[in-house]
């Protein structure tokens, strides 16, 4: 990319549960005040505030067709430009980075927001799969997600245990995240003895419910610099489509995300992605996605994603930890998800990630995820 | 500084009230082919795909992640957006901004809408636009709020019915010479004048009628467009201008025109150095769900003066033959699918500046320049510029 | 009215988004299931280019972007690639938990067939099993029109 | 797959049937919850202003999406109706499905823009009378309430609007 185009700003709620009674728009506004605040910019025409702004909402996750009108009033709709992408945070930033660059503005506002508390997230994972051949069969996300958790533990060997190691290392690094939902301290027996949703998948070994929502304002270089002395830069991003019915792929494979890192990686100049790469915050909506997902980045060799955990490459001290913030697994909504992640990799990189800040991160890797065994995947790197 | 971008590809399949032989993804897949044959470039030649809809048109969520078999996004980047009625525009300006950023030089970007699949529901997956908390329960959905456009402008012009029915004919004709218009009726002005009422002053012929198809557009780098096609057409320019959502526009305040048009086209006027756009705009593919509303809002596209539109259509000034032709492709009131409505006007657009409109290719003058505009969400409009030339 | 605008208590208001759907499977999809009620037939279709056979069937080849259009009739056995056992109930499952879900790579084709396990004690299923499908009595063409699939050794 | 061959496989073209019912429980808010519990406990319509360009939004909101100002503060809110002028109205004879119940509503029914008396501030809601020969822009009309112990704080609180006299 031959202009830079830097974070300046971000925000996020707290994660819960239940927000019981708020409603989306006073939640987006929530975060949208908190980043205007951070800046002093305000929605504009001639060029002195935010241009545009980008949301990342969907439709039938919020009950409301347009989910975007919430966001319109407290994002600055009104005879400005509000584009919705339909998928996840990473997805949205990438959007913005692209609207910046094409010339047409010079700052975006990017939110993303969902109350996942609302309605019955398994109903709407049940509408996101093909309707003639999966729909009938009452398949959703979870029960999908368990096909690929048996088939990578059985042609890798990827045992329970590390599946569960994930589960209480994110517990224990959320613990510093005043922002995470309700982290616990965990044993391996903990996540054991929880109950079985779909084999062999377990209470703890999934993403909870939870409510919650993220901003950030993306500037061009030359007025990045007018509003924080340091703005995280987007090196590199990729996003690439896997297969959708399920039998249509090896769900052991995940080569849609590496489609996606190689596009990032060739963009940042990486070729070594855990020497390069000090911190990275990634998207796994069930234990094992972090050790396939650490695959498809590239952290390791195919079906070493358990050996790669076992060596504590990713534990906050190890030599490049995945999710200080504790992720997902702890409680993001999804689609937030994605944003969370740009948002605690920006605050890593500028060094005020508090008690779970990683010693002078350079370089952060973020990833999200849209789709059914993360069928899409999304993938940034940032830096100072 | 950001690269020029063209259109290389346009394709649509014909747009009917069902299509019970193909699936989604299959309808995307016909459009998609269209447009790459149209550009005579294959699936490997894209660096990325959209993909937008209306999801609850059609009950999906996550539509481009169902319909990759047919859109060809598999290992390939891309996104889905949508913004309402302005999805098929919103799929334009993000196809613009992937390409003019420098990171894809050829975009395959695709709106579609198979409404049959939600059994003729139009009216109630609209509604649950509104919020529902305070509006749903009393949304009577678009048709309740294009009537108070047709009461406010007749009462306002003391125009009559009859303007109404004039631009209804012009555009069933035009539509009888575009093979992917959906209806294809003649009609008389008593047909229209005598149509059946459903919210007064809107007869049934005045109102678009339910479609499903597919459009799709090939978007590509200014180097790369010209080694694509002999007849690339140039984005000049574009403006997004949406309207707060909370507040209800019809409410006593400002009178109930869409704002943001006239906003809009402020912007892209001045911007562009159009000063009349008569003269200075060549073609006009309006976003207008009722043949009304291309009467009301050709004023607020500040085409002409207050008061002055009927008197322009009733003179036939924007009929195909006429100075300032308006959608010579029968527009809205004969073809609404309407995640690609907003795509098609820019498609039908574009043909007409290549000059590939066929039997109705706009002929009084070789159009130059010509405007296509969006219409959804709560009164949000999207007007894109396109060129011949690259200047 | 009180001082501040706050409500003493969270107010959430319920509702509910209720429709119809009705999707059209299409001549490829209808092929399909016109086999699968009308002759108990499981159909693929082959890829001119990669010959990749697919199942279920469509018409176009997703790595090729090829048309499809050159059936084949599979015999139905096929190997389990994976399976899992739902705990939780749905509103929209037609079977009530414990069920399983397995997809069945059929042989003769290159991908495979998510449907229902039937007829299996737990410890029984493993990745690599054979199985065969049962169709029903009544088959109204649907996907449903296949029960599930057994283990192969277990007498029909 | 010749056309022809296509046609001869739509003998049956197997549609599946499939209905979306989604539950959902949207938070209100503190403003609309606030307006809610007041009309829930005293029966009263709430309007609030923007300090700045001093435009009412009713139901109450914290933002006003045009200046995006915050409406806080009880001097922003103002009592309005129960009494009204009806700006606009529409008669729907046809019926069409009601995405809440699945279900079309009874018809015929009337849904009324209707400014309400204390404040230029209308929202739309239903009016009892449904003939459209007794209904006429800038009639008068009242709102009808449930007895206060079957309100749950909705907007549908308010059964309706009659018609009443200057």
């Amino acid at each position: 990319m031959d202009e830079k185009v830097g974070i300046i700003a971000v925000a996020q709620t707290k994660y819960e549960e239940c927000k019981e009674g708020v409603d989306l728009s006073e939640m987006i506004y929530e975060v949208v005040k908190e980043v205007q605040e951070k800046t002093g910019l305000k929605f504009t025409e001639d060029g002195t505030g935010i241009d545009s702004t980008v949301t990342c909402s969907q439709d039938l996750w919020d009950g409301r067709t347009i989910s975007g009108e919430w966001a319109a009033d407290v994002a600055g709709a009104h005879l400005r430009p509000e584009e919705k992408v339909a998928g996840d945070g990473v997805s949205g930033v990438a959007y913005a980075l692209m609207q910046i660059l094409s010339g047409h503005y010079d700052i975006v506002l990017v939110t993303a927001y969902r109350r996942e508390s609302i309605t019955n997230g398994r109903l709407v994972e049940w509408m996101s799969v093909d309707p003639i051949f999966h729909r009938m069969l009452g398949l959703d996300f979870r029960s999908a997600a368990a096909l690929q958790a048996r088939r990578y533990m059985y042609k890798y060997g990827i045992t329970p245990e590390q599946c569960a190691k994930v589960v209480v290392k994110s517990h224990k690094n959320a613990k510093n995240n005043p922002y995470a939902q309700a982290p616990k301290d965990l044993s391996l027996e903990d996540v054991f003895s929880s109950p079985i949703l779909s084999s062999p998948i377990r209470a703890l070994d999934a993403k909870p419910v939870s409510d919650g929502a993220c901003a950030l304002i993306l500037a061009r270089e030359e007025k990045a610099k007018k509003f924080t002395d340091k703005p995280v830069w987007i090196k590199g991003i990729g996003d690439c489509y896997d297969v959708h019915f399920l039998g249509d792929r090896d769900l052991a494979d995940c080569d849609s995300l590496m489609g996606a890192a190689k596009q990032a990686y060739r963009m940042a100049g990486i070729e070594n992605p855990v020497k390069e790469i000090d911190v990275a915050e990634i998207s796994e909506e069930y234990s094992y996605q972090e050790l396939l997902w650490s695959e498809g980045l590239g952290f390791c060799g195919r079906g070493e994603g358990g050996k790669l955990l076992d060596q504590g490459i990713t534990k906050m001290t190890g030599e490049m930890p995945i999710n200080p913030s504790g992720g997902s697994l702890v409680g993001n909504p999804s689609t937030v998800a994605g944003a969370a992640r740009v948002v605690e990799a920006v605050l890593q990189l500028k060094g005020e990630a508090g008690a779970r800040q990683v010693p002078n991160a350079k370089t952060a890797l973020v990833h999200g995820i849209d789709g059914v065994c993360g069928q899409v995947h999304h993938v940034m790197i940032l830096g100072i | 500084m950001a690269r020029k971008v063209a259109i290389v590809g346009i394709g649509q399949t014909e747009h009917k009230t069902r299509h019970p032989e193909c699936s989604h993804a299959e309808l995307i897949n016909e459009a998609a082919r269209r447009a790459l044959e149209d550009a005579q470039l294959t699936i490997k030649d894209i660096d990325a795909v959209l993909n937008g809809n209306m999801d609850l048109f059609e009950g999906h969520n996550l539509l481009d992640t169902i319909t990759v078999d047919g859109s060809g996004a598999y290992l390939k980047p891309g996104r889905k957006m949508n913004t309402g009625g302005t999805t098929g525009g919103t799929m334009v300006t993000s196809a613009w901004y992937h390409v003019a950023s420098g990171i894809y030089d050829v975009v395959l970007t695709i709106a579609s809408e198979k409404q049959e699949e939600s059994g003729g529901n139009t009216t109630s997956a609209i509604i649950t636009c509104a919020d529902p908390l305070a509006y749903r329960p009393f949304s009577t959905g678009a048709v309740g709020a294009l009537a108070m456009v047709a009461a406010r402008y007749m009462h306002d012009t003391g125009c009559g019915e009859e303007p109404g029915a004039i631009a209804r004919v012009k555009a069933a004709d035009n539509a009888l010479k575009n093979p992917y218009a959906h209806l294809k009726l003649h009609l008389t002005l008593e047909d229209v004048l005598e149509s059946r009422m459903l919210i007064y002053p809107l007869r049934l012929l005045h109102m678009c009628p339910q479609s499903s198809g597919a459009c799709a557009l090939v978007l590509a780098s200014e180097e790369k467009a010209k080694k694509i096609t002999k007849k690339p057409v140039w984005f000049k320019d574009h403006v997004i201008s949406h309207q707060e959502c909370f507040k209800r526009p019809l409410s006593p305040d400002p009178t109930p025109s869409m704002i943001s048009q006239t906003d809009a086209a402020r912007k892209l006027y001045q911007r562009n150095g159009v000063t009349q756009p008569r003269r200075d705009i060549d073609v006009f593919e309006m976003y207008e769900p009722a043949a009304w509303a291309e009467i009301a809002w050709m004023e607020d596209f500040l085409l002409c003066e207050r008061g002055e539109a009927w008197k322009l259509v009733e003179r036939g000034v924007t009929a195909l033959d006429g100075e300032f032709p308006i959608n010579p492709s029968g527009g809205v009131v004969s073809t609404n699918s309407i995640g690609a409505t907003a795509m098609v006007r820019v498609a039908e657009a574009a043909l007409q500046i290549r000059g590939d409109a066929g039997a109705h290719q706009v002929t009084r003058k070789e159009p130059k320049t010509a405007v296509a505009t969006a219409f959804g969400g709560c009164n949000w409009t999207i007007m894109t510029l396109l060129s011949k030339n690259l200047d | 009215m009180n001082q501040e605008t706050k409500p003493n208590t969270p107010v959430s208001i319920p509702g509910a988004i209720i429709m119809p759907y009705r999707y059209y499977a299409g001549a490829t999809g209808s092929k399909f299931f016109v086999e699968l009620r009308d002759n108990k037939r499981i159909m693929g279709i082959r890829c001119p280019q990669c010959n990749r056979v697919y199942v279920p069937p469509r018409s176009t080849c997703v790595h090729c972007f090829a048309k499809l259009d050159e059936w084949i009739e599979l015999d139905g056995r096929g190997t389990l690639e994976s399976y899992t056992i739902v705990h939780y109930p749905l509103p929209v499952h037609p079977l009530s938990p414990p069920f399983a879900y397995g997809i069945i790579k059929l042989d003769g084709a290159d991908t495979g067939l998510t449907h229902f396990l039937g007829e299996f004690e737990p410890e029984e299923l493993e990745i690599g099993m054979r199985v065969k499908p049962v169709f029903k009595e009544k088959r109204e063409g649907s996907i449903l029109d296949i029960k599930y699939f057994k283990p192969l050794y277990k007498n029909s | 797959m010749t056309k022809q061959e296509a046609q001869e496989y739509m003998i049956v073209p197997c549609g599946i049937n499939g209905e979306m019912n989604i539950p959902y429980s949207w938070g209100a808010g503190d403003f609309v919850g606030k307006a809610l519990e007041e009309l829930r406990d005293n029966g009263k319509i709430y309007a609030n202003k923007c300090p700045q360009c001093g435009r009412f939004h009713l139901p109450p909101r914290k933002v006003c999406g045009r200046c995006h100002v915050e409406m806080e503060g009880r001097e922003n809110w103002i009592e309005v109706g129960p009494k009204g002028t009806v700006l606009m109205f529409t008669v729907t004879v046809t019926p069409f499905l009601e995405p809440e119940t699945g279900k079309p509503r009874q018809v015929p029914y009337t849904v009324a823009t209707i400014q309400l008396d204390g404040a230029p501030a209308a929202f739309e809601h239903y009016l009892k009378e449904t003939d459209p020969e007794k209904l006429k822009v800038g009639m008068r009309v009242e709102a009808v309430l449930k007895p206060k112990e079957q309100r749950r704080g909705d907007v549908r609180d308010i059964i309706q609007f009659r018609t009443i006299e200057k």
